[in-house]
């Protein structure tokens, strides 16, 4: 049973309070004092958390009476678009709030009004600060919009919105043309992404007839996304929902950093830190796994597309993780790690546990903004810019004990360690894979089950291995800037940060501990326990999903792997880094590998070998040739003959007389020549069976026929220009058949002989419906009929038309008609004479009314 | 008897140009109030046909009288859905056109705001003119006026860029005379009288064969002036030598024409042709969206860099305007007035700095955003409406074309080679972000590099009033496009299915004659219509 | 002797004249060349009136051209002369100062 | 009851001419002998296009209608002619003046070339076509060669003499012989034995070869038009510009007047065997040859004697459509050339306003920046190569618009002939567009001086007149429209 509430003017508020900071501190921020700045920067956004947490609460207080309650708000009809089948689409600017949404506000306001509050520490020494919490309340703004928009197209206000903040946030020290470069990259592979958001976004419509989240669900529910999507020459056709979800997936791996678009992330920490834990951690980049969730129940249709998502997201786990492991520098490490983690997340929803994917979404928010603030927080201490590198860090536990104690709560939740956070979400994902070898009757799923666990597990171990090399390396053993040698040391006497700073620190990271118990496992490991789950209960309103497996071996399996692999990670660890000042890995792997690693595995450099590079030369080139080439071809080469051959002309204008009057006697020779010699243009005209052929009348001319051009003239000289004749059975010369292009009008003449004669393919067949080996049809005269036939058939496809008779095929209308030969001699005053002869097409039978007349007298029949 | 508020339209800036031709040289202050003066009130009266109900599809303000009785040329007007939005955009633009230049022009006042005057009539009479000898004049009007800005305002190639301007646009109108006769005489001999008016002579169908040729001629007019791919090279050149508010004024609406000119005149003339061609036209369109935005992204000169830009955009109307359905049309059409905001505007910006710095080129430039913040924020949110953010109007315009694009030709929506031109021009999207943003970079990020930048004076008060309007245009058509689009949609709905009757009539005639489409129109309502272009199965013997 | 006999000679007179016009250099000598020519036309006419005797059309033209070759004669060598004061000469080869 | 009325216009200038011929030899002062001239012109201008709304003309004694026809057709060529020559002949009152050599047998000549001209547009005799070709063709070899100190002006006149004299000897020739095929001098008979089929077909196909040439070569159609250039550009510029107006629209006249007069029977118009598409042909050449040759020229007034040839190319375009439709296309040749005639002088006018003693402007080079320093003195300048150019609106662009409508609406291979026209014209454009160039946007090199413009109220009066016209002609062409039409339809009914 569904439940709409309708306009909760709530919604809007919530949006319009950071909006609403955003223009103000946009516009006149730079002359408020920076005290009304804060107010502004961050009240508007605490308030917009407390009109989230009220809408909350009345969501959930109607969570008894309709199994899908949602709150919606109708702002406006933004346009509408008008399908071919007539039905107008509005687009309206509407907002809902569901279990879903609702859950993704709270925690966007929330965590984000933390790393506001966190930011007024920051941030607050930086002269563009008042720039800085307007692009921020933006984002909020944006985030929000992407969060409530009940329809896709209002979801893509904030989509695009959010990626625009990214571009202004991590180009926010603009003067260092590299951060900037990093914000363009962002948005540029986030448009990549975009453009399949666009075309997903059509075909959701085009078969939905609607925008709204919940229409397309319904639709999906229904089946209608069943049919075949024909691609194009290569014969497949998979179904039109598995084509839309490749295509938002695309989007998704764009906003959410996956392969092959995670490439912007990393580059993203040239932002300032709060940025990267705000956006580029908790809230924008989950958004493809939302959109996920969002439209569960269209994904769930498609194993196809499940499957590209699921082993999608473990490659990305493993390649980030992998990555992680050997990087040198605290945002960096944070920043595959968050790569890594949306791998997991994507990995759940491509199993079909989209519920647990989201809950790793609401985990990971705390943990990992907590980490990163934490690194802030190091690298504010410190006074790190930039980036901060853990090799030069150590020991900062004494000096930094919040900092020390949140990001220790924040690694240990992230590693999955028993009873935090990350524990329970990733075993729910583990579980969710685990769920999938035991498909026995669905050979896809159950390998891709497999090839999930087995990556996820891998990428569980590297996750607790790396993150704890950065919390051993960075708090433990000594401070390695102390004595203030190595190159750019960082200061020497590190401090803890202010209140502002930590308090979200201590929020968040009680919040990585705690929260985990939102979403207790279905069923206890071992003890095979049955436990309520609040979080399943909730997000069933809202999000589809496949069934939870209630089998203790599965449980147990996707548990211990879980729990292996967080051990098997911190040990590692443990063993190699603690209180270490070196990096022990470099002996442990082989150096190559760690250094391409390292390297990322290039995989920036790959991407503009092969696709950038080629791109930016096509454009070189284009760029030269437009000018060039092009120019020269539609302009100048043009005016160049043009100006030449009057060049050439004017040099006809010697200046002597003799020549001039020569020209003019060549004139006259011209004209002359024109009268002396006769012209005859032959034109006939049909009246019942007879043919009345005439030729124009010249001054002095005189004229004689031969209709049927035998050879004998029938008429003799005479003044008349014309005759008239009628023609029998003999003088046929063949038979020519006319096409007419339905739809062009075009119209085409085909001799036609005994032997099969292909017909022009255009003709015939609709250049869409056209195969690349059609040659459409082929045809031949057979006695009185013509026979049509698709080349290769057998005898008996072939279509038999009579002659004298219209017919249709394919796309042309086809007639025949025998044709005749005329002659006619003209003889002019001057005596000279001239013979022209014209092939007529004659609109009726000959002999009428038997067509057997009409049988050729050779092979070659028209010439 | 209504107020002819189209014929004062028209009348005022010529009465101005020649008020402004008599005033003495010296009075350059008054010259200018003056010119702005006029065009001011040509905006208050242009916002008055905004005021007319556009719910139903005909012409409203019509005023038609003889010109020259004995070849049935009359002086007819009115506007449209189709028409108005361009009106406003040109009366719109005009004026601040005009205003921005006067930061750069310094001579010869007195002919420019002269020019200016005689180039806005030109425009809106060939938005207004409902009768094809005067949509001609007009045509060819505007085009004197604009070489002479070019050509004696411009840079330093600007006489061989206003001859070419002038010279590619004549060559392909030329052609379009001769088609336009055609068309008159071939009604002639049908009815009996000559007759230019559009209306009349809609009644005339045409066979298939001459519909081609004749619209290759309107196409030839109307793509040079898009610019479509490959007639696009003279627009690089015009709009790198034109001074500023030549540049605003060409491409802001003088492109439009081309666009309206095949909405206009072409498609409803030549159904059948329009049907067979249109495609290749869109897939050119496609072609220069891609082109112009691999051609846009190496320039080094801002202002090529935007006229390439405009090859693209305009190859995104192009695509909407064939793909012969509602959305895509409305699309489009509201594309070309974003096109002109945007583009408009970002040549109203290139124009600040190049009359700060008398340069263009991006390798002079970085780090602005630290010496002109004001500057920098009016490009970031010119760029975004530039590559269709969201909430901007250049997402509407390209979110309908691309939608129509991809409904286009078949019940579902995916046509294979519509489905292929929609997934290619999507990716112009991708590359606009690209271009526009590599500007954005190279002009405000990094640090200030050049010394004379360094001393660079953020926007004035009279850059900063003439960005303002197109600003609030930005974001009104971005976030409440329905106010635009509800004027526009009912016309646009009647052109489709007057289209569809149109060309079912042409390709079934094999002679020219005359229908009388209102009453066609109902019986082809009331057989419940017939899929377009598509064949029934039957018709496929396969 | 019929009329083809006159036209036979006056075509001959005329391509005479013609050549020479072509063929000279002295613009005397073309002028001849015309006179000549005009002469011709003169011969046709009065062949032709023979044909024609209802009136005097042929004959009264003829009297016309012979009147009007002299005018011509007159302007023409009152141009000659004016050249061969510019020029020192009446080549018409040397008048080659407008050309292209 | 008949009555002179209808030559009255002819009469008026031989009077004219002689009462100045008079004045001029017995005064000694400098009469203002150009405001007279052009008086008398003007006001025979008048007549004839008074004569020409009224509609009724009084029968004229049949020993004048037996050479001259009184009819509108003739009227409409008045009043071209006259208003031609009398603007031309205010150009010279300032050109001359300036230039120094003003004498008064220039206007003498100048209304004895108008009378023989208008002869010539009236002639519907073989022999009043001779008469009248010579009157005015004498009278512009001496116009030619009246700088007779100048070694242009001489070679320009010897040119147009000897080709001149050679084409009247063929068109004479041609006469001849069409008198010999059909036993008539005048065209009416002519046309009747003619379209009766019963002239002999021989002579008759060799009388109208010759008599094209040696009409086509007045009009300047290529390839008779070789003289053009260079006459044009030796004479004096008012000169010039009353050959290109009124001297051509003679030629055109008496072209209408044979072709579609004495062989405007379908035979001998026919598309395929008759004269039409000799016309085409012809017209083609002169188009694309008039407009190519023009392109690469250096000198304002040899490029616009070339375009000239171009103008007469678009011409021939409405006299080939007459074979189909016979009064629309030869009333689309009449207004092409009150258009062309008004554009014209508008054009050669201002070029010479723009030079001044001892400076006269001829060459691009000659005009570069004079434009912006001379604004209102260049502003004719680019409303007169704008209408050459055809675009509206103007009188150039109405008058094309016209020629070309003609030659669609006769439809066929004609559509073709009309889009090439198109094309040429467009190439036209562009050096027509290089005189705005110079005028508006170039300046001139280091040494060289800028143009200063001639102060002249008669060349300004010239201007003023003419440059109204043409845009009167462009935006309200009704009325010349109505008279070009009642024109044509009285000679091809």
């Amino acid at each position: 049973m569904q439940l709409e509430v309708p306009q909760q003017s709530l919604l809007l508020l919530i949006i319009l309070f950071p909006l609403g900071g955003a223009i103000i501190n946009g516009l006149i921020g730079r002359y408020m004092p920076k005290g009304l700045v804060t107010v502004v920067g961050v009240g508007t956004v605490a308030v917009s958390f407390a009109l989230a947490v009220a809408s909350f609460i009345e969501l959930y207080g109607l969570r008894h009476e309709a199994e899908q309650a949602t709150l919606t708000y109708h702002f406006y009809e933004w346009f509408s678009l008008k399908l071919p089948a007539g039905d107008v689409v509005p687009v309206n600017v509407r907002f809902m709030m569901d279990s879903l949404g609702g859950i993704m506000t709270l925690v966007v306001t929330g965590v984000g009004g933390l790393i506001h509050l966190y930011s007024v520490g920051y941030m607050g020494e930086d002269e563009g600060y008042a720039r800085f919490m307007s692009f921020l309340n933006l984002f909020m703004a944006s985030m929000l919009i992407l969060v409530l928009g009940s329809s896709v197209p209002v979801m893509f206000i904030g989509w695009e919105g959010v990626g625009l903040c990214s571009y202004l946030l991590i180009g926010f020290w603009y003067e260092n043309r590299d951060y900037a470069s990093a914000g363009r990259k962002a948005f540029v592979v986030n448009r990549i992404g975009d453009f399949g958001v666009l075309i997903g976004m059509f075909i959701l419509v085009g078969v939905a007839g609607s925008f709204e989240f919940t229409d397309i669900n319904a639709a999906a529910m229904g089946g209608q996304f069943r049919p075949d999507f024909p691609i194009w020459v290569s014969g497949v056709a998979p179904s039109l929902a598995t084509v839309a979800c490749v295509f938002l997936f695309l989007g998704c791996t764009g906003k959410s950093a996956q392969i092959p678009l995670y490439v912007w992330l990393p580059d993203a920490m040239a932002g300032p830190t709060p940025v990267s834990a705000l956006i580029h951690a908790a809230t924008m980049v989950t958004a493809g796994v939302y959109l996920c969730c969002r439209l569960s129940p269209l994904f769930i249709t498609s194993d196809v597309a499940m499957s590209i998502i699921a082993v999608t997201g473990t490659l990305t786990a493993l390649l980030a993780a992998s990555i992680a492991v050997v990087q040198r520098e605290m945002k960096k490490i944070l920043a595959y790690s968050t790569v890594s983690q949306l791998g997991f997340m994507f990995a759940a929803v491509g199993v079909g546990f989209f519920a647990a994917g989201f809950f790793h979404v609401f985990t990971h928010a705390f943990f990992k903004a907590c980490l990163f603030l934490g690194a802030g927080s190091v690298m504010h201490a410190v006074h790190a810019h930039g980036d901060a590198d853990i090799f030069k860090l150590g020991g900062l536990k004494k000096d930094l004990p919040i900092t020390r104690w949140t990001f220790l709560a924040s690694c240990l939740a992230i590693a999955g360690f028993p009873l935090t956070s990350g524990f329970f979400s990733k075993d729910e994902i583990l579980l969710g894979a685990a769920a999938q070898i035991y498909r026995r009757d669905d050979p896809l799923m159950t390998s891709v089950g497999w090839f999930t666990l087995i990556g996820l597990s891998l990428a569980a171990v590297m996750t607790a291995f790396y993150m704890f090399r950065l919390y051993f390396l960075t708090f433990t053993g000594d401070y390695r800037s102390a004595d203030q040698s190595g190159d750019h040391p960082y200061d020497a006497h590190p401090h803890e940060s202010p209140p502002s700073m930590s308090i979200p620190l201590i929020v968040l990271g009680i919040g990585a501990l705690v929260v985990g118990f939102l979403g207790l496992p279905h069923v206890m490991p071992i003890t095979g326990m049955h436990l309520p789950s609040w979080w399943s209960e909730w997000m069933h309103a809202s999000v589809a999903g496949r069934p939870v497996p209630e089998e203790l071996h599965i449980v147990n399996l996707a548990s211990g792997l879980a729990f292996g692999a967080m051990a098997i990670g911190i040990g590692g660890a443990w063993v190699l880094y603690r209180n270490k000042n070196t990096d022990a890995l470099t002996e442990t792997i082989p150096a190559r590998l760690y250094q391409l690693a390292f390297d990322k595995w290039r995989v920036d450099e790959l991407y503009a070998a092969i696709i950038v590079n080629p791109i930016k030369k096509i454009a070189t080139v284009a760029g030269r040739a437009d000018m060039t080439f092009v120019d020269a071809l539609m302009t100048r080469l043009p005016s160049f003959n043009v100006r030449e051959s009057g060049r050439i002309l004017s040099r006809m204008q010697s200046g002597v007389v003799q020549m001039y009057a020569a020209v003019m006697v060549v004139g006259v020779v011209a004209v002359l020549a024109w009268f002396w010699t006769p012209h005859s243009h032959i034109e006939a005209t049909f009246e019942d069976t007879s043919v009345e052929l005439t030729t124009p009348q010249g001054i002095g001319y005189e004229y004689r026929w031969d209709a049927n051009s035998d050879g004998e003239f029938d008429t003799q000289w005479d003044r008349v220009p014309g005759t008239t004749f009628e023609y029998a059975r003999d003088d046929i010369r063949g038979v020519a058949v006319f096409l007419s292009n339905v739809q062009s009008g075009v119209e085409r003449r085909v001799r036609v002989t005994e032997d099969w004669t292909p017909l022009p393919v255009e003709s015939v067949v609709p250049a869409d419906l056209r195969s690349p080996h059609d040659t459409g049809f082929e045809v031949r005269v057979d006695g009185q009929d013509l026979l049509f036939r698709r080349p290769g058939a057998r005898t008996k496809g072939e279509i038999r038309l009579p002659m004298g008779r219209d017919g249709r095929l394919g796309l042309a209308r086809v007639f025949a008609r025998p044709v005749v030969e005329a002659t006619v001699e003209v003889r002019n005053a001057f005596g000279n004479t001239r013979r022209a002869t014209k092939e007529i097409a004659l609109p009726f039978s000959v002999d009428a009314p038997s067509h057997a007349s009409l049988m050729p007298m050779t092979r070659e029949v028209v010439r | 008897m209504t107020t002819q508020y189209l014929t004062w339209l028209l009348a005022l800036p010529a009465i101005s140009a020649l008020v402004v031709l008599l005033m003495p040289r010296s009075w350059e202050t008054a010259i200018k109030r003056f010119s702005i003066g006029a065009m001011l009130v040509e905006l208050v009266i242009s916002i008055r046909l905004v005021l007319a109900d556009y719910s139903d599809a005909g012409y409203h303000f019509v005023e038609h009288v003889t010109w020259v009785e004995s070849f049935g040329i009359s002086y007819k007007v009115g506007v449209d859905g189709l028409s108005l939005w361009l009106v406003i955009l040109t009366t719109l633009l005009s004026p601040i056109a005009l205003y921005a230049s006067w930061g750069s022009i310094t001579t010869r006042i007195k002919e420019y705001a002269f020019s200016f005057l005689l180039l806005e009539l030109g425009m809106l009479g060939a938005f207004v003119a409902l009768d094809l000898f005067l949509f001609y004049v007009f045509w060819e009007l505007m085009l004197v006026p604009m070489y002479l800005i070019i050509g004696v305002w411009g840079g330093k190639d600007r006489v061989y860029a206003a001859v070419k301007f002038f010279l590619y646009t004549m060559v392909g109108s030329l052609l379009m005379l001769i088609a336009i006769l055609y068309v008159v005489s071939s009604y002639q001999k049908l009815a009996g009288h000559y007759t230019f008016d559009l209306q009349e002579l809609s009644t005339l169908v045409l066979p298939a064969l001459p519909q081609y040729l004749l619209f290759a001629a309107f196409a030839l007019a109307f793509a040079i002036k898009v610019p479509m791919f490959p007639f696009h090279t003279w627009l690089p050149d015009a709009h790198v030598q034109a001074p500023t508010g030549g540049s605003v004024i060409l491409a802001a609406v003088l492109l439009k024409l081309g666009i309206y000119g095949f909405v206009r005149f072409a498609m409803p003339l030549f159904p059948v042709a329009s049907e067979a061609i249109g495609p290749i036209l869109a897939g050119l369109g496609v072609v220069g969206i891609i082109y112009g935005a691999y051609t846009a992204w190496v320039q080094r000169d801002l202002k090529k860099l935007i006229a390439y830009s405009s090859v693209s955009h305009m190859g995104f109307v192009l695509l909407g305007l064939f793909a012969m359905n509602r959305t895509g049309i409305s699309g489009a059409m509201l594309q070309m007035i974003n096109h002109g905001i945007s583009t408009g505007a970002l040549f109203l910006l290139v124009g600040a700095i190049y009359d700060r710095r008398h340069s263009r080129m991006l390798d002079d430039f970085g780090g602005l955003a630290k010496v002109m913040p004001w500057y920098a924020v009016f490009f970031v949110i010119i760029t975004m409406s530039s590559i269709g953010l969201p909430g901007t109007n250049g997402f509407i315009g390209e979110f309908m074309i691309l939608a129509g694009s991809f409904f286009s030709r078949s019940p579902i929506g995916f046509g294979s080679a519509w489905f292929i031109m929609t997934l290619l021009a999507a990716t112009g999207v991708v590359f606009a972000a690209v271009y526009m943003l590599h500007a954005v970079l190279r002009m405000f990020w990094g640090r200030v590099v050049h010394a004379e930048n360094e001393s660079l004076t953020d926007l004035n008060r009279r850059e900063v009033l003439s960005l303002l309007p197109l600003i609030v245009m930005v974001f009104w058509i971005g976030l409440y496009p329905k106010f635009f689009l509800d004027k526009m949609n009912p016309a646009v709905d009647s052109f489709v299915s007057e289209f569809t009757v149109r060309y079912h009539e042409g390709r079934r005639t094999s002679e020219p004659r005359l229908v009388d489409f209102e009453e066609l129109a109902d019986r082809f309502e009331a057989a419940g219509g017939l899929a377009m272009a598509q064949p029934t199965d039957e018709e496929v013997a396969r | 002797m019929g009329v083809g006999t006159y036209l036979a000679l006056a075509s001959v007179l005329f391509g005479i004249g013609a050549v020479g016009f072509l063929t000279r250099r002295n613009m005397l000598i073309q002028l001849m060349s015309i006179e000549l020519m005009l002469n011709s036309v003169n011969v046709v006419l009065l062949a032709f009136n023979r044909a024609y005797p209802a009136n005097h059309d042929g004959q009264v033209f003829a009297f016309f051209v012979i009147a009007v070759a002299a005018a011509e004669a007159a302007v023409g060598l009152a141009i000659l002369i004016a050249y061969y004061r510019i020029k020192k000469t009446i080549d018409t080869d040397d008048a080659s100062l407008l050309k292209y | 009851m008949s009555s002179l009325m209808g030559v009255s216009p002819l009469l008026l200038l031989v009077a004219a001419g002689l009462a100045i011929m008079l004045v001029d030899a017995f005064t000694k002062e400098r009469a203002e002998l150009a405001l007279v001239t052009a008086a008398s012109l003007f006001v025979g201008a008048a007549l004839a296009g008074a004569l020409l709304v009224s509609g009724d003309i009084a029968p004229a004694p049949d020993l004048v209608t037996r050479y001259l026809a009184v009819d509108r057709l003739g009227l409409f060529f008045d009043v071209v002619i006259c208003v031609g020559a009398g603007l031309c002949a205010l150009l010279a009152g300032g050109y001359l003046r300036e230039h120094g050599f003003e004498r008064g047998e220039f206007y003498v000549l100048i209304i004895f070339t108008a009378f023989g001209a208008m002869v010539l547009a009236r002639a519907v005799d073989l022999l009043s076509i001779f008469l009248g070709l010579e009157t005015m063709s004498l009278g512009a070899y001496a116009l030619v060669a009246y700088r007779r100190t100048s070694a242009r002006a001489v070679e320009g006149a010897v040119k147009y003499f000897l080709l001149g004299s050679f084409a009247a000897a063929i068109l004479l020739f041609g006469s001849a012989l069409l008198y010999g095929a059909t036993g008539h001098t005048d065209l009416a008979g002519i046309q009747d034995v003619v379209a009766a089929g019963e002239a002999d077909a021989t002579l008759t196909i060799l009388a109208l070869v010759m008599l094209i040439v040696g009409l086509a070569f007045k009009v300047g159609a290529v390839p008779f038009h070789m003289w053009v250039p260079d006459s044009y550009e030796g004479a004096a510029t008012p000169v010039t510009t009353f050959m290109s107006v009124g001297v051509k629209a003679a030629a055109v006249a008496v072209l209408v007047r044979v072709l579609v007069g004495a062989f405007g029977d379908p035979v001998s118009m026919s598309l395929y065997t008759g004269w039409t598409p000799v016309i085409i042909v012809l017209s083609i050449a002169t188009m694309v040859y008039g407009n190519l040759a023009a392109l690469v020229q250096t000198s304002v007034k040899r490029m616009l004697a070339y375009s000239s040839i171009a103008h007469a190319g678009y011409i021939l375009v409405g006299l080939a459509a007459a074979h189909e439709v016979g009064s629309f296309a030869v009333s689309s040749v009449l207004y092409y050339i009150a258009a062309y005639t008004v554009s014209n002088v508008l054009a050669f006018g201002s070029l010479i306003l723009m030079g001044s003693k001892g400076k006269e402007a001829v060459s691009y080079d000659d005009l570069a920046g004079a434009g912006r320093r001379h604004p209102m003195a260049a502003f004719p300048f680019v409303i007169g190569v704008l209408s050459l150019l055809g675009m509206p609106p103007t009188a150039g662009f109405f008058g094309k618009y016209y020629v070309f409508s003609a030659a669609v609406q006769a439809g066929g291979p004609m559509i073709w002939l009309a889009v090439l026209g198109v094309l040429a014209s467009a190439v036209g454009a562009y050096y027509y567009l290089k005189v705005i160039v110079y005028l508006f946007m170039r300046e001139p090199e280091e040494d060289q001086p800028i143009a200063v413009p001639m102060q002249s109220m008669y060349v300004v009066a010239a201007l003023v007149l003419s440059g109204y016209y043409v845009m009167k002609m462009g935006i309200t062409p009704s009325r010349y429209l109505d008279w070009a039409v009642s024109a044509a339809s009285s000679f091809v009914g």
